[in-house]
């Protein structure tokens, strides 16, 4: 079983982006949960969701507290969180941090395309493109997940920056 | 019972500075110390004195409130960096 | 109305709160703050303000608060008030609560008010259920879309004020966060008044209503520029007030269309729907005139 | 002073002698005589209390809560649907840990309406935190008024005081009222006061382990009661139970509120028979009085005038869930079914005989 | 068709594909996400039901009693203060035999206000005459839905399913959701329907013995329910409980909803290291499942997401008055307190060998 | 106005009922049967209807009828309405409710307004919880005593159907059992809109208000000579009904101390007092003018 | 459940002909056949036809508001007979 | 013990009469007891009451089925309930039943002392008048009852009547 812990700010997407992950992982024939953060978060403090992946059903449904794979959605959320994990996916231009760190600039992905909401970039789909790839799903189970999700224009918004993003992220590791 | 009494203090939600994606700047040459700024400011994060206005940046949440309100545009807000 | 300048600095709402960017709410309790300073003495029902108030042991707000149930809030302070008066305490019960606390407790804020009790009831009214994520209240805008009323609110907004009027409160204003020397001048006014007062605080909600955060005081402007919400007084008569008087005339105000097309959760009105809206309007200033 | 007083009137007799200093209240039958008498009192100066009117039950406990945080000793009464309509509120004071007093006129509730003694309202108050009393009669309804105030400051819980409607809410009956209480019920420190001037926030969001705590912090000081029932000081001693014939007895009858009365009467017509039968009456249901239960070794009938749909009566369930012996319950007079001294001595009989089914009648 | 939902779609697919006919609701965290995914599917026209915006808990229970008065099937959810806001219909509801069904996403009482998971709010149902199932997943709280309106329907009692606020309600995992129902959902005739030209009274003041016969009645077809869920013809089997590894088992735990999950890993791990650990785990609670409970002969510990002040674990006490063997209680994870796998690995081995305490963490 | 001639005759409320003797809430039922017949399908909160309605397994009303939760009965009948509409079903919800009723289930009252549900309320107000014995309620008559305000009452009447006018029922009317045919006149009206029509009924109690049985109908107009209660009926526009249009003429009315003094629970007022109530009459007559 | 329906009876209150102290004795030859005395009789226990009106004894409360409404004085009230 | 009940109209003062002769009884040094009809009656309708009167303290709360004494408010009542019991009390000029019979005329009583409401004339005074002659209690008692009811005009009235039916009831076996 893989356990992802995602930090991102309210209003980033987290938690979508843990549910479009689920859904890609049933896509793979896999068994997936998402979890939010159980919390009573404002927009703009900094939010917690959990994904499972298993290849067998998953009965537990306690939160993650030794994550394998960490999601960080923000570059600040470092200065304000102790990252430890033996993978991590950040959304920066550099690695920031020690690792095995998966790069990728998503919050430059969603400005471009526009997805922007409230003076916040949604880089939700685009860090989900992201870990799709660290996890080894196809593009195309993640298409389809997010295609579930969104819909119109907003979908093929949110495809194009997931596959960006799937194909840009890059792998570090010091 | 301890537990669910809480006292009066900054930052309950914490460093809300980091909230921000667009950081007011001040401009004081521009400023008619109005304080219509401090007084629309949802976050309590402006300050006046005779010298003009100061934004606590360690909450202000950059919610853009201040500078629209400025008729003098005072205050003008840029593009957070990313630090 | 009290210079800008004058007005108390002391902070009552404390930096670093969990409110979104750009909160009506938090601008009403700052008002709330410069006014009454330490005799307020907050009852806050279940909504957003459960949250801004504060997370463990750091409170937001420099006012003793009682947190209590939704439904609760005036029959509370109708407790408190009479522990005030009898230990000789100065302090006044405030109520401030949402729209959505207006509707499972109204029978306890009509109560309290056919008893005349000793209290300031806020409405801090962001037209819906905010803390729970937008659905729809008595008081949300007529065709606004929330979580349910994915079409449009199909029913008018309830005039609060208007019914606590025929309620016979001492007291009854309505407001607005656009115009916060308007809502302070009526907290002045309630302050110096014994018995029920009544405000119905207009506070667009950037993430519910669908606007930036930068612009929450612009739309609460605009509501009252184009005479959808109209800002009036009863102490013992009714008087439009200043920001809102320009606005009797039809034709000094601004086009409706352009408050509604400034709101996501209008995004779906035709323009027919606009212009009902209008007619609407338009009865509402002759039902106060 | 011996005098003449329904239940309903010894509780308002009590509220008076503690000196509340707000009672809100909501009429609903056949609490309504408390909730009049004290309006009367108030109206004539006899008691300094203010006495507010309110739209609803729920209401009602809010404004006690209230008028509680703010600092003062504060009443309300109500029954059934009453207690139904201001349940949340009843949790919200319990877990505040205000010292607040209730009593509960205790009626079946509906459909269909029905105005009668059950005591299934009560006990629904009984994951709540409240210290919850049983009184068999109009004397025990007063003294257990007072008492609980006492006790209710002492340990910041509140406290609920059962009456069987109509049984002893209505039924007069000599009760020896005392003229006054000599410091009996001092003022004590709250664990907060919500005042100007002293800015606390109470009950906001908080760690998942504060509700944690604060169920716990409430459990233990729920464990003083016994304790403090016991030393109370009051004019007349009193314990979580009574003992009745328990002496020598191989049975023992377990149950609650008026009837127990009409039980009494029935062990004392078998003990002359030779049945070797006793009772141990719950005065108290919260805290329950475990060590009362555990340390029988007879057989036990619990007599419930309650019901749960799917599970039985309910004090037999948790006196089951404790004691060591053999435990039998049945399930009687709900609606106000009358079941007097006659039905007893058959029902207790049949017990005896081991022939007792779960229903009566 | 497999799909991931979080356990309130689930709860919502379940309401659209019983073909519901009238929802009233109001929202509350965390049950909101059903009432505004059915407000969406009825505004799309995927469900052909009246969705109502009431004013309350109190009115949502209201109307959806004036509904299925009036033949409707018909849905409400809620969760912690909103049930005890409704509290009073809540028995109401029960009491005039409409099989209405209800989700209750189970949270924690407050104060403080707390969002997180308890199982304290739906337990007070347990006197009521609701059928109370409780979920373990996303998936079960679609079938216990849909079981659930079947049931209430045979039984003429409303049905009550709980799911874990955020562990179920907001958890996304792969549901399988049911294409069709093919008739597994038959109109059924109700004791009465409230419509013109019928004109009957139902509810007024009668004798005493009505209330008492309706409580029997009720307690009678609470009985059925076990037999009916076992043969609801439904696609996956279900019964009152689950039985988990309960073979060879020395140890029994007992306990009810989402996490579980966790204890089945958890025992998995101690079954490895050859404790012959296994669990019973509640799927209702009403009726209680007492015959499964009966006939176990060996330790059991039970653990209470839930508290009853001045008694102890909820189930722990009921399980105790009925279990022939020892049980040993434990309270745990209160106000939504998160206890996982690890905890309950620790929990179970101190469990063994005999060091367990009351209270976790 | 329909003769009494022409009334229909059919018994909706049966004799033997158990009603105080004079009881104003039958009257009105009565006038309920003549109108709507077996459309008329009855919710009754908890009042004295609960035990007028009958007795075990014998109703005293022809109506289909639910005995409902005292806070309830609108809710209830939102949920009925809907089961008519969708079944196709001929039925009114009628939601027959005490004063008492309105006071705890204000805010369903306000809810089912607001939504606009399709029912007809009636509000018999008999100015004071009888059933339980007689205590105050919001509606009950200013200065009057009851058991919870044994110095007499010190809170003004609220003054429900103006409230409910500003909350936009679709029709609103003050009636009065002592002019069945006006109440019957306005139940006809009622029968014919749709949507949410609320009828507040003056209904003078004998036990309740201390006067004897006999005198119901001639105390109730008293109250309406007096001035004390106007009828009236919104149904678009505002309108004094016939009954009551002479009395607009303060000179007309019939001193206000005549209507005082049958009445037992008026029996500690002074003069003044009555002087006082006779100004807040002109008042409430100038309000509706 | 069934005992908890109930189905309209006349007398639900029993003969509550004996409630009465007074009762209300009809002198036709003063009717003017105006109904009044039908309308607000709230026992309806009054039924009228060509002929007159009758009242049924056996449910009349004896409360007196027919008498008092008659405008014709055909009704009149009488103390009852202990019997 | 002496179990009493009380059968009168809604409105007669059954109720009363049962508290002011458990106030009388303990005011003769005994122990008694009031319990009205537990019920929802409207004025008008047939209610019991009972009181128990004894040497030592009483603890049972039901109702009573077997009296030993029945006080009968209105002859009326008499078409309504069959009624049996060793003693009877009843308001009426003759004894009207068989058995040991107390009657007298209490409401004519009532009515010249102006003691109506509502039509009715309220016996309850000079019915608890007649029955505390039969219980053997004395005048003083029983006015001093009535004393703490009720106050001023009201209660000169009532023990005036008391003490008329105390005087004038007679006794007729049968
Ligand atoms: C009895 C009860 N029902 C529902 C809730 C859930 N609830 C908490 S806040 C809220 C909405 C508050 O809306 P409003 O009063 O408008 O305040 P806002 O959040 O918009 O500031 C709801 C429904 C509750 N706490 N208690
Ligand atoms: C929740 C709740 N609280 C209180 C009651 C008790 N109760 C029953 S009827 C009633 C008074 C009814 O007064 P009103 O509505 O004016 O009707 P009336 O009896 O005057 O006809 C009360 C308080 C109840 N049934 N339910
Ligand atoms: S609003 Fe602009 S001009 Fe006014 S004080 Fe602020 S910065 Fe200066
Ligand atoms: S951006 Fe917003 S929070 Fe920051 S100073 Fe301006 S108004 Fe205040
Ligand atoms: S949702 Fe709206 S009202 Fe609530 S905290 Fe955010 S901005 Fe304020
Ligand atoms: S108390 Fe009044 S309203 Fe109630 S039944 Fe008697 S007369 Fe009718
Ligand atoms: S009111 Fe008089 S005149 Fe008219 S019908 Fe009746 S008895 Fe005849
Ligand atoms: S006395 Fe009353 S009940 Fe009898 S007929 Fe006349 S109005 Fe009807
Ligand atoms: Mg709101
Ligand atoms: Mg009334």
């Amino acid at each position: 079983m893989l356990e992802v812990m995602i930090l991102s700010f309210g209003g980033q997407g987290g938690v979508t982006a843990a549910r479009i992950l689920a859904i890609a992982a049933l896509n793979e024939g896999k068994f997936a949960q998402a979890i939010p953060q159980f919390g009573a978060e404002r927009r703009g403090a900094l939010v917690r969701s959990y994904l499972r992946i298993s290849d067998r059903p998953i009965r537990r449904h306690s939160s993650i507290k030794d994550p394998d794979v960490v999601a960080i959605f923000s570059e600040k959320i470092l200065g304000i969180v102790d990252v430890s994990a033996e993978t991590v996916v950040i959304n920066s231009k550099e690695p920031k941090i020690k690792g095995r760190v998966y790069y990728v600039d998503a919050s430059s992905i969603a400005l471009d395309l526009g997805l922007i909401s409230a003076g916040w970039p949604i880089v939700n789909t685009a860090m989900a493109g992201a870990m799709a790839r660290v996890f080894g799903f196809s593009i195309e189970s993640l298409k389809k997940a997010i295609g579930e999700t969104f819909s119109g224009k907003l979908a093929e918004l949110n495809v194009k920056a997931a596959e960006k993003a799937y194909r840009e992220v890059k792998e570090w590791n010091a | 019972m301890e537990c669910m009494i809480a006292k009066p203090s900054k930052g309950a939600a914490g460093k809300t500075g980091l909230w921000r994606t667009f950081k007011p700047i001040y401009h004081p040459e521009r400023c008619n110390l109005c304080q219509l700024c401090w007084l629309y400011c949802p976050e309590n994060v402006i300050d006046v004195s005779e010298d003009g206005i100061t934004i606590d940046y360690e909450y202000c949440k950059g919610c853009g409130i201040c500078a629209k309100i400025c008729v003098k545009n005072a205050i003008e807000m840029v593009r957070e960096e990313e630090t | 109305m009290v210079a800008i300048k004058d007005l108390s600095k002391e902070k009552f709402v404390l930096p670093g709160t969990t409110a979104c960017q750009g909160c009506p709410h938090v601008l009403g309790l700052k008002a709330l703050g410069m006014v009454l300073g330490d005799r307020a003495v907050l009852v806050v029902p279940a909504g957003c303000t459960t949250i801004i108030a504060g997370l463990k042991d750091r409170a937001s707000l420099k006012f003793p608060l009682l947190h209590v149930p939704f439904a609760s809030g005036p029959a509370v302070a109708t407790g408190l008030s009479s522990a005030f008066k009898r230990l000789g305490k100065y302090g006044i019960p405030v109520v401030w609560m949402g729209d959505g606390a207006s509707d499972i407790g109204f029978a306890t804020l009509s109560g309290a008010c056919i008893r005349k009790d000793d209290m300031i009831v806020i409405v801090s009214d962001n037209e819906a259920y905010m803390n729970t994520g937008i659905q729809a209240s008595g008081t949300t805008f007529w065709k606004a879309k929330t979580t349910t009323s994915p079409a449009g609110k199909k029913e008018e907004k309830k005039d609060l004020a208007l019914i606590m009027l025929m309620h016979r409160a001492d007291y009854v204003a309505t407001a607005s966060v656009g115009y916060l020397q308007d809502f302070i001048s009526k907290l002045e006014r309630a302050k110096e008044i014994e018995g029920f007062r009544f405000i119905h605080l207009h506070s667009p909600c950037p993430p519910g209503w669908g606007f930036d955060s930068s612009e929450t005081v612009e739309i609460a402007r605009m509501a009252v520029k184009c005479g959808a919400w109209i800002l009036w007084e009863f102490d013992g008569e009714l008087k439009i007030s200043a920001p809102s008087r320009p606005y009797a005339d039809k034709s000094k105000r601004l086009p409706l269309k352009e408050y509604i097309r400034a709101q996501r959760r209008f995004r779906h009105l035709s323009d027919e729907d606009i212009k009902e809206i209008e007619k609407k309007i338009d009865e509402q200033w002759k039902a106060l005139k | 002073m011996r005098k003449i007083l329904t239940g309903n009137y010894a509780v308002a007799e009590a509220v008076k002698l503690a000196d509340v200093e707000f009672i809100a209240a909501y009429p609903i039958t056949p609490q309504t005589t408390i909730v009049e008498r004290l309006a009367e009192m108030v109206e004539r100066g006899e008691l300094n209390a203010e006495f507010v009117r309110v739209e609803s039950e729920h209401s009602a406990l809010a404004a006690v809560y209230g008028a509680s945080a703010g600092g003062l000793r504060a009443f309300t009464a109500t029954s059934s649907h009453g207690l139904l309509y201001m349940y949340e509120m009843c949790w919200w004071v319990a877990n505040s840990r205000l010292p607040v007093v209730m009593a509960v006129v205790t009626r079946t509730i509906g459909p269909p309406w029905n105005i009668h003694t059950e005591h299934t309202d009560i006990l629904t108050l009984r994951d709540t935190g409240w210290i919850i009393a049983m009184s068999e009669n109009a004397q025990e309804a007063l003294d257990l008024t007072l008492l609980g105030f006492k006790i209710a400051e002492q340990v910041n819980l509140p406290f609920a005081i059962g009456l069987d409607g109509f049984q002893v809410s209505h039924t007069a009956e000599v009760v020896d009222v005392p003229e006054s209480l000599d410091g009996f019920l001092p003022k004590r420190e709250r664990f907060f006061v919500i005042e100007p001037g002293n800015p606390i926030t109470v009950g906001g969001l908080t760690e998942n382990e504060c509700s944690m705590t604060i169920r716990k912090e409430m459990a233990k000081d729920m464990e003083r009661v016994g304790e403090l029932v016991r030393n109370s000081g009051y004019v007349r001693d009193y314990d979580l139970v009574e003992e009745y014939r328990m002496e020598d007895a191989e049975y023992v009858v377990i149950s609650m509120g008026a009837w127990c009365g009409d039980m009494k009467d029935a062990i004392d017509i078998l003990r002359e028979k030779g049945v070797q039968i006793g009772m141990l009456r719950l005065r108290f249901v919260r805290p329950f009085p475990k060590e009362f239960v555990e340390k029988l070794d007879c057989k036990v009938l619990v007599v419930d005038r309650n019901y749960s749909v799917g599970l039985g009566g309910i004090i037999a369930t948790e006196v089951k869930s404790i004691a060591n012996c053999d435990v039998h319950g049945i399930v009687a007079g709900l609606g106000g079914v009358d079941v007097g001294v006659d039905d007893f001595v058959s029902m207790f009989r049949k017990f005896v005989r081991g022939e007792l089914k779960g229903w009566w009648p």
